[in-house]
């Protein structure tokens, strides 16, 4: 357990620097005038000029000699300070925890819900075999093929406009979060709804299952003693790696529901080249990152006791 | 005497192949029935049969009666734990990796005998000291020995406190000294109903007595009362299984033979996971000998012969390889690939990935041996030509260990360590290997080291002992 | 390799779905009467009729001619994308699981801090810096792809590894090459192939969600991603048009996931 | 113990209770459905400051400013009572109304209007260009402005959002505004940057007062969303429908689709200097070739918004009545490239002395008209052997690539009416340098100048009008920018709302005079 958490810290730290200066080097490396593009998101993008550039160019002195500005960045960091964003000028940690937050919301519903999906259909798949394996394997190719948007606009379709449940976009109200999450999690699910199974196949065909229902115990029981946390090892590991993989889904969703998330929000900031909100957003996704894994490693620890890389193997 | 179990031409059959030829036998309450044969000779096919356990691409013939009431498939399985249970093989897959000893036995109390949570415990944990792992209630099968998870398989299955015991090769892969507490453990339990087990280990079932049906490449070729059948085996396939046994060797004795030395060990020792696993051991390997090394398992046996090879870092003490006067000191035979091994699970040594033909033209390609030794040595082991053309998944472990050594004569071995070659074969496949490597020894004068628990197939091939 | 090459049924049919779809991209590309940016702005939106056979796009562009061309390029960039990744995700795994154990702490560092950076940051920073480029997009991509390649990979070799089979090839004095060859790839490569079944599809997709907040669009260019995102405004009044990039899509996936077989 | 469970079980709570929060704070906001007016735009607003985004404060009627606009472009009263042009353009009074209050209930007085005024001249905006030499308070109610020479759209200049009226209070030191508490019938309620903000009714406003009593404005990037928000009734209003779904929404009951075309163009932007587009005869043929008609039936899906010239007829002063499309205008462009010696090579390119006719084009994705109407022109002026590459990236390379003189040919949509007097934009567009950022580019042209800098005197409007008009048919003629189509703006509105008026100008919603219908 120990080991865990101090493998994590260290993850941590690294991941911070790391993220840090990658995204420091990236952005020095984009071509195109800072200045300018800072004055086009202020300013609004037709309404821009030279004038608009000297003056956002003395503002915030971008002239001055790169590894400078990096220095004081790593020394800000240390006092957690993320400055404040080049275009609104609000603090970074406002803005980015403003996006983050509703885009936590959403991933953290999102998965939640695929979860409810998956695992259902997962279990039902191993459980029933062929006719309904096939079905699940065919519904879930089909959505992993397309493009997360097609699939809220199906949604949409459905349930915003035929029969009006919920709003189409914006935020505020639960029920705005609905038609978002659901079209999260099909995606999800349409992914994660094959490990549960595989896993659940693996467990139901093992010698310990069978062995179980001949010491007696019927065969709910047996799934509820032995079943349900074999099989949730691989699944839960599996959960944590699609944390990471969710962004380009949530870009999606976002730009698609207008919610506001860090997916368009952290578009427009590249674009914009506002440094600050770039290196906040992904310093602090790095780390949520590293917390949340952190999260699965202790919550797989406690399903599996069994440290060591190699998981399920005899020791 | 009630009639616990009654089989009338029970066979098995695999589409229209027939795996398990009719068999008939009457269970009577308190006299067990023991069935004899090689591995993979239909034997376990009978217990799943019995039990409801076989894969569905199997089919059951014939009538199997259970208390007198012949009885479905869906009937008997319901009849699981409270009436009816099989021991497995594998002790280790047949435990729930993830659950703690105490409780894979308290659940059956707990949901069989619906008992409520303190005192499933205290009985799991009667049972536990009366299996002898009274200590262990919170370990899990991993943090268990081989003998240990047994008994535990043993004290969970029959804590449902089902009369008819099946046992499927109950002491596979165990050393003599855990056996005898398997079999106790057995006969107690089984002492209100009766005991179907399966083995291919004479000591077993001279120990448990009552009836013996012996089963050849599935067919069954002899029947009768235990003494009978032992003392005075009719048929000839008995008689090799029975004088294949030979008593237990225990000390050290070291060969005066004036071989020359090949390897010099001074007090060796080597350390796992933190703990020395063996005393400093000092003993030298002489030229054309075999080394048979025995202890406890676990002790390092495996771990001694990889130092020797040099794949596994020593603690202290030396290993010196000494090269033999008689041939001078090319550089050929100090090469690192005339020190070879042979191991315990024959598939586990190959890649299934391509024909045995391919892995033996690559050696050949490798040290561009003279291809002309080929057949004559395929003759010598008793390997057929049409054998190389599959891959090591569908040819039997012999054949497979047969083939290790003709890759390893081919490299002209000076030192073979043999890290239990036999054990996963049966008595007769074993006792071939065994002689082979005797000729091994004896023809190339390559030294060997053997490790192995069967004591009745090493007999009397080996020159000294060395006890861990 | 030789139990691996002979294909299952499912196998088959997965491959020849694929051929399908490539001699389609070939013979419209070559046969079309039509460039794939030639316009004609008085037939836009056409449904498929006898001149234009899948229907024209909202510039009055012939659909058949872009299909065509759009399978060609996403395909090619896809596979690019795939190899690219396939290949550094399996040579630094199997570097990782059998180098020295400092490289491989080193390597899981680097995984770490790639892993926290959000794939879509790491492709957007990168089409910054080389804009234009379409090569440089499906590049971007696979440098996000190749950490899954490098896990899995990772992961079997080290069991591999710790196999007798490989230590008696070891002992017998055979090369880390010979090793490779006979012991890690046979056992890696149903993963690998797995995982780039769908890479290809991923790849495909990750280009559809740049386009739409509106990266890596270079006019007139066809790239499967790409047009369902400049379809999309017209599902409801031409909805014909965005099905066929997403039928391609779907049966491409369908194809690979075959060829692959069933791992997953 | 059934652990997984429980487990389980705890996750929800954990999960419920964070609902709970987040959503506890924002729908506990008195706005409702029934009483709130909800706005749908594509543009973004992150920070409350004029100079910025003072168009959206404006436009939600938070902000105001001294002299406001009609539909046709004439000044008009606003907070500014009345005002004098005196000594050729050079002083300009104005006398403030008196029964003004601030929203945080203070009176406005010309102090305040000179600290806004004096705030605006630092930032960036129209009136820091404007020749200012002071701004003084005469009296309590007056306020007057001396130039350093004739600036006749002084007075469109103090209808731009940049110089709006803020309460003192509303800025600290370094003059960054901190409160947005402006004199308009609405008051700022919530302000969620840069998606979402909601104002309320503010009762003592000086003019007419607001009948519905909330009114949001939501950010909705996709059109496509947009249009669906119609669709289902939850935005009232929706501005910038894309051509897609205009054929769907007019077939609704429930709404209603407003066209109204404002004074915005899509117009090339030509390097004068570039090899291939130094020669008039070579602007004019890129004009020539392109289809305008088709674009503007068939892209952009609004028939007859073609452009021939650069400011709309809505713009007399600068609307060429006697100008008509020319047939065959294809013919005619190889026919002029031909005369300055280009050719077409094997692949159909054009070539002069073994260089290939090939130009870079930018444009920019925020107007998504820009990059479909980019596409059109590329294949046209294919045809007519000019190989075009499009480079999509972000606005501001536009100004850039003109400063650094690497821009070729640039796509934009410029607002003409971004100054009630369009001159201000001319002159901005066709300065001395040869152009300005978003105007032509390197076009040097005496006669130009001489009209523009007397344009900046004249206060008569027939010799204003003769003048603008030489100046229109100047660029008519040299193509310096080749103007492609007007932009019409689609708004929907729910059936619900009553009393929607456009405002061509974009300059306010006019929301407080627009009810529900009972």
């Amino acid at each position: 357990m120990k080991d865990i958490l101090l493998k994590r810290l260290l993850q941590l730290l690294a991941v911070v620097w790391g993220v840090g200066t990658l995204t420091f080097i990236l952005m020095r490396a984009l071509p195109g005038d800072m200045a300018y593009r800072i004055a086009a998101s202020r300013y609004g993008h037709d309404n821009v000029d030279a004038q608009a550039a000297t003056l956002v160019r003395e503002e915030l002195g971008l002239d001055a000699n790169p590894f400078l500005l990096y220095i004081n960045w790593l020394f800000d960091l240390l006092q957690f300070k993320l400055g404040d964003s080049l275009v609104s000028g609000t603090p970074v940690i406002d803005s980015v925890q403003h996006m983050l937050g509703y885009s936590v919301l959403l991933a953290v519903t999102g998965l939640f819900i695929s979860i409810l999906i998956a695992i259902p259909l997962g279990l039902l798949s191993a459980w029933k075999g062929n006719p309904i394996d096939n079905a699940v394997m065919a519904f879930s190719s089909v959505v992993r093929a397309m493009p997360v948007f097609v699939i809220g606009v199906i949604f949409l379709m459905l349930f915003a406009l035929h029969w009006n449940w919920f709003p189409v976009a914006g935020f505020g109200t639960p029920a705005h979060l609905v038609l978002p999450a659901l079209t999260l999690a099909l995606s999800l699910a349409a992914v994660s709804n094959r490990v549960v199974k595989s896993s659940a196949q693996r467990v139901f065909k093992s010698s310990f299952y069978t062995f179980a229902q001949v010491k007696g115990l019927s065969k709910w029981r047996t799934f509820h003693r032995h079943g349900i946390r074999n099989i949730a090892l691989p699944v839960v590991a599996f959960f944590g790696i699609q944390l990471i993989s969710m962004i380009e889904g949530i870009v999606m969703i976002e730009s698609l529901f207008s919610w506001p998330g860090i997916g368009h929000g952290l578009a427009h900031a590249i674009f914009a080249r506002d440094i600050p909100v770039i290196q906040g957003a992904a310093l602090i996704m790095g780390v949520l990152f590293v917390l949340l894994n952190t999260l699965i490693d202790l919550l797989c620890y406690w399903i599996d006791p069994r440290a060591g890389d190699v998981k399920g193997e005899r020791a | 005497m009630t009639e616990l179990l009654k089989l009338t031409e029970v066979s098995v059959y695999a589409g229209d192949v027939c795996l398990l030829e009719p068999i008939s036998l009457t269970l009577a309450q308190g006299r067990p029935i023991t069935i004899l044969g090689q591995t993979g000779a239909g034997k376990s096919l009978l217990a799943q049969a019995v039990m409801g356990l076989l894969p569905d691409s199997l089919r059951v013939e014939g009538d199997i009666q259970i208390f007198g009431r012949a009885m479905t498939l869906a009937e008997r399985q319901k009849l699981w734990g409270t009436e009816l249970v099989m021991l497995p093989q594998e002790p280790w897959n047949a435990l729930d990796p993830l659950m703690k000893a105490s409780s894979q036995i308290s659940d059956v109390y707990r949901y069989v005998h619906n008992k409520d949570r303190s005192e499933a415990s205290t009985l799991a944990q009667k049972d536990l000291e009366y299996v002898g792992l009274a200590d262990s209630g919170n370990k899990r099968p991993d943090e268990l020995s081989g003998g240990m998870a047994q008994r535990l398989a043993i004290a969970s299955v029959t804590a449902a406190g089902a009369p008819l015991i099946l046992a499927d090769e109950p002491t596979k892969g165990l050393d003599s000294t855990r056996r005898q507490d398997i079999v106790n453990l057995l006969q107690e339990r089984s002492a209100q109903g009766s005991l179907l087990t399966i083995t291919h280990d004479v000591a077993i079932a001279r120990q448990l007595g009552g009836d013996i049906l012996v089963i050849k490449s599935g067919r069954l070729i002899e029947q009768g009362e235990a003494e009978k059948v032992l003392n005075q085996p009719q048929h000839p396939y008995t008689q090799a299984l029975i004088n294949a046994e030979l008593p237990p060797q225990s000390k050290t004795e070291t060969s005066e033979s004036d071989k020359d030395v090949l390897i010099d060990i001074r007090d060796l020792m080597i350390e796992r996971g933190g703990k020395n696993l063996f005393p400093p051991v000092s003993f030298s390997v002489k030229q054309g000998e075999i080394t048979w090394l025995i202890g406890e398992s676990g002790r390092g046996k495996s771990s001694l012969g990889d130092a020797l090879l040099g794949l596994v870092p020593t603690k202290s003490g030396t290993v010196t390889r000494v090269v033999p006067a008689t041939q001078q000191a090319t550089p050929q035979n100090s090469q690192s690939y005339r020190w070879l091994k042979l191991y315990q699970d024959p598939p586990s040594a190959f890649t299934d990935s391509v024909s045995l033909q391919v892995l033996l033209n690559d050696l050949v390609t490798l040290h561009n041996i003279d291809p002309s030794r080929i057949p004559p040595l395929m003759t010598k082991l008793g390997l057929k030509e049409a054998l190389l053309t599959r891959n090591c998944n569908n040819v039997s472990g012999g054949e497979l260990q047969r083939f290790a050594i003709l890759r390893a004569l081919l490299l002209n071995p000076v030192f073979l360590f043999a890290d239990e070659p036999t054990s996963r074969l049966d008595p007769i496949t074993a006792q071939e290997v065994m002689a082979l490597l005797r000729y091994v020894a004896k023809e190339t004068n390559c030294a060997i080291l053997l490790v192995s628990h069967d004591v009745n197939v090493v007999g009397g091939n080996y020159d000294q002992v060395v006890v861990l | 390799m030789m139990n691996s090459m002979t294909l299952t049924k499912s196998q088959k049919i997965g491959g020849i779905l694929l051929l399908i779809l490539l001699s389609f991209a070939i013979s419209g590309d070559l046969f079309s009467s039509y460039s794939i940016s030639q316009q004609d702005l008085n037939a836009i939106l056409e449904p498929p009729n006898g001149e234009h056979w899948l229907g024209t796009d909202h510039f009055g562009r012939s659909m058949l001619a872009r299909m065509a061309h759009a399978i060609g390029v996403s395909f090619v960039l896809g596979l690019f994308c795939v190899i690219t990744a396939a290949t550094i995700g399996t040579f630094l795994g199997v570097w990782a699981a059998w180098g020295s154990k400092r490289l491989d702490n080193i390597m899981g560092i680097l995984v770490n801090i790639l892993l926290a950076l959000p794939g879509l940051v790491i492709v957007l920073l990168l089409a910054a810096i080389v804009p234009g480029s379409f090569l440089m997009l499906y590049f971007a991509i696979s440098l996000v792809q190749w950490v899954e390649y490098f896990r899995v990979v990772r992961a079997i070799t080290q069991t591999v590894i710790q196999s007798p089979a490989l230590q008696s090839s070891q002992i017998m004095g055979f090369g880390r090459w010979y090793q490779f060859k006979r012991h890690i790839w046979p056992s890696i490569a149903p993963a690998v192939f797995t995982l780039a079944a769908f890479g290809c599809a991923n790849a495909i997709l990750t280009m559809a969600s740049l386009g739409f907040i509106y990266v890596g669009i270079q006019p007139p260019l066809a790239e499967l991603g790409l047009m369902t995102v400049e379809l999309f405004p017209f599902y409801s009044e031409a909805p014909w048009l965005l099905v066929q990039p997403l039928l391609v899509m779907a049966l491409m996936v369908l194809g690979f996931h075959l060829l692959a077989g069933k791992q997953k | 113990m059934f652990s997984a469970l429980r487990f389980l079980r705890r996750f929800c709570s954990f999960l419920l209770l964070s609902y709970f929060v987040t959503f506890s704070a924002i729908s506990l906001a008195t706005p409702t459905q029934s009483n709130t007016l909800s706005i749908s735009n594509a543009f973004e607003f992150n920070s409350i400051d004029p100079s910025k985004y003072g168009h959206v404060y404006t436009r939600m009627q938070i902000l105001e400013t001294l002299l406001n606009v009609d539909e046709k472009g004439n000044l008009v009263a606003a907070l500014a009572k009345s005002w004098q042009v005196m000594d050729e353009a050079k002083r300009w009074r104005l006398t403030l109304r008196e029964d003004v209050r601030f929203h945080d209930g203070a009176l406005m007085d010309a102090q305040a209007v000179v600290n806004s005024l004096n705030i605006a001249r630092e930032k960036h905006g129209v009136l820091r260009k404007a020749p200012v030499k002071s701004i003084q308070v005469i009296d309590t109610n007056t306020v007057e402005i001396t130039l350093t020479r004739p600036y006749v759209i002084l007075g469109a200049v103090l209808a731009h959002y940049s110089t709006g009226i803020l309460e003192p209070g509303s800025y600290n030191q370094e003059g960054e505004v901190i409160v947005l508490s402006g004199t308009g019938p609405y008051q700022l309620y919530q302000y969620a940057p840069p998606h979402k903000l909601v104002v309320k009714k503010f009762d003592n406003y000086w003019g007419k007062k607001a009948s519905i009593p909330y009114a949001s404005y939501l950010t909705g990037h996709r059109a496509e969303s947009r249009t669906m928000q119609a669709r289902s009734g939850q935005a009232d209003i929706v501005f910038g429908l894309n051509p897609a779904s205009l054929p769907l929404l007019k077939r609704l009951p429930t709404l209603t689709v407003h066209s109204n075309p404002i004074p915005r163009t899509i117009a090339l932007k030509l390097n004068s200097t570039h090899e291939f587009l130094k020669e008039i005869e070579a602007r004019q043929a890129l004009s020539l070739a392109i289809n305008r008609s088709g674009i503007a039936k068939g892209v952009l899906r609004i028939p007859g918004a073609q452009a021939e010239q650069l400011l709309p007829a809505s713009m007399a002063d600068w609307y060429l009545t006697d100008v008509s499309e020319s047939a065959d205008s294809l013919a005619q462009a190889e026919k002029l490239l031909a005369s300055i010696g280009w050719k077409k090579n094997a692949q159909g390119t054009l070539e002069r002395e073994g260089k290939a006719f090939e130009l870079t084009l930018i444009t920019y994705a925020d107007r998504p008209e820009l990059t479909v109407v980019a596409t059109a022109l590329q294949d046209q002026w294919k045809a007519l052997g000019v190989k075009l590459t499009i480079n999509i990236t972000n606005s501001s390379a536009i100004p850039a690539g003109h400063h650094d003189g690497s821009l070729e040919v640039a796509l934009m949509a410029r607002n003409y009416g971004f100054i009630a007097n369009p001159l201000g934009v001319i002159l901005s567009d066709f300065n001395q340098s040869g152009g300005g950022d978003w105007g032509a580019m390197n076009w040097h042209n005496d006669d130009m100048q001489g009209l523009l800098n007397k344009l900046e005197q004249t206060t008569d409007t027939q010799a204003f009008h003769r003048l603008s008009q030489q100046v229109a048919r100047l660029i008519y003629q040299e193509r310096p920018m080749i103007p492609v189509s007007y932009y019409v703006q689609q708004t929907a509105v729910n059936k619900r709302v009553k009393g929607f008026r456009f405002d061509p100008f974009e300059r306010s919603f006019f929301l407080n005079e627009m009810e529900f219908v009972k």
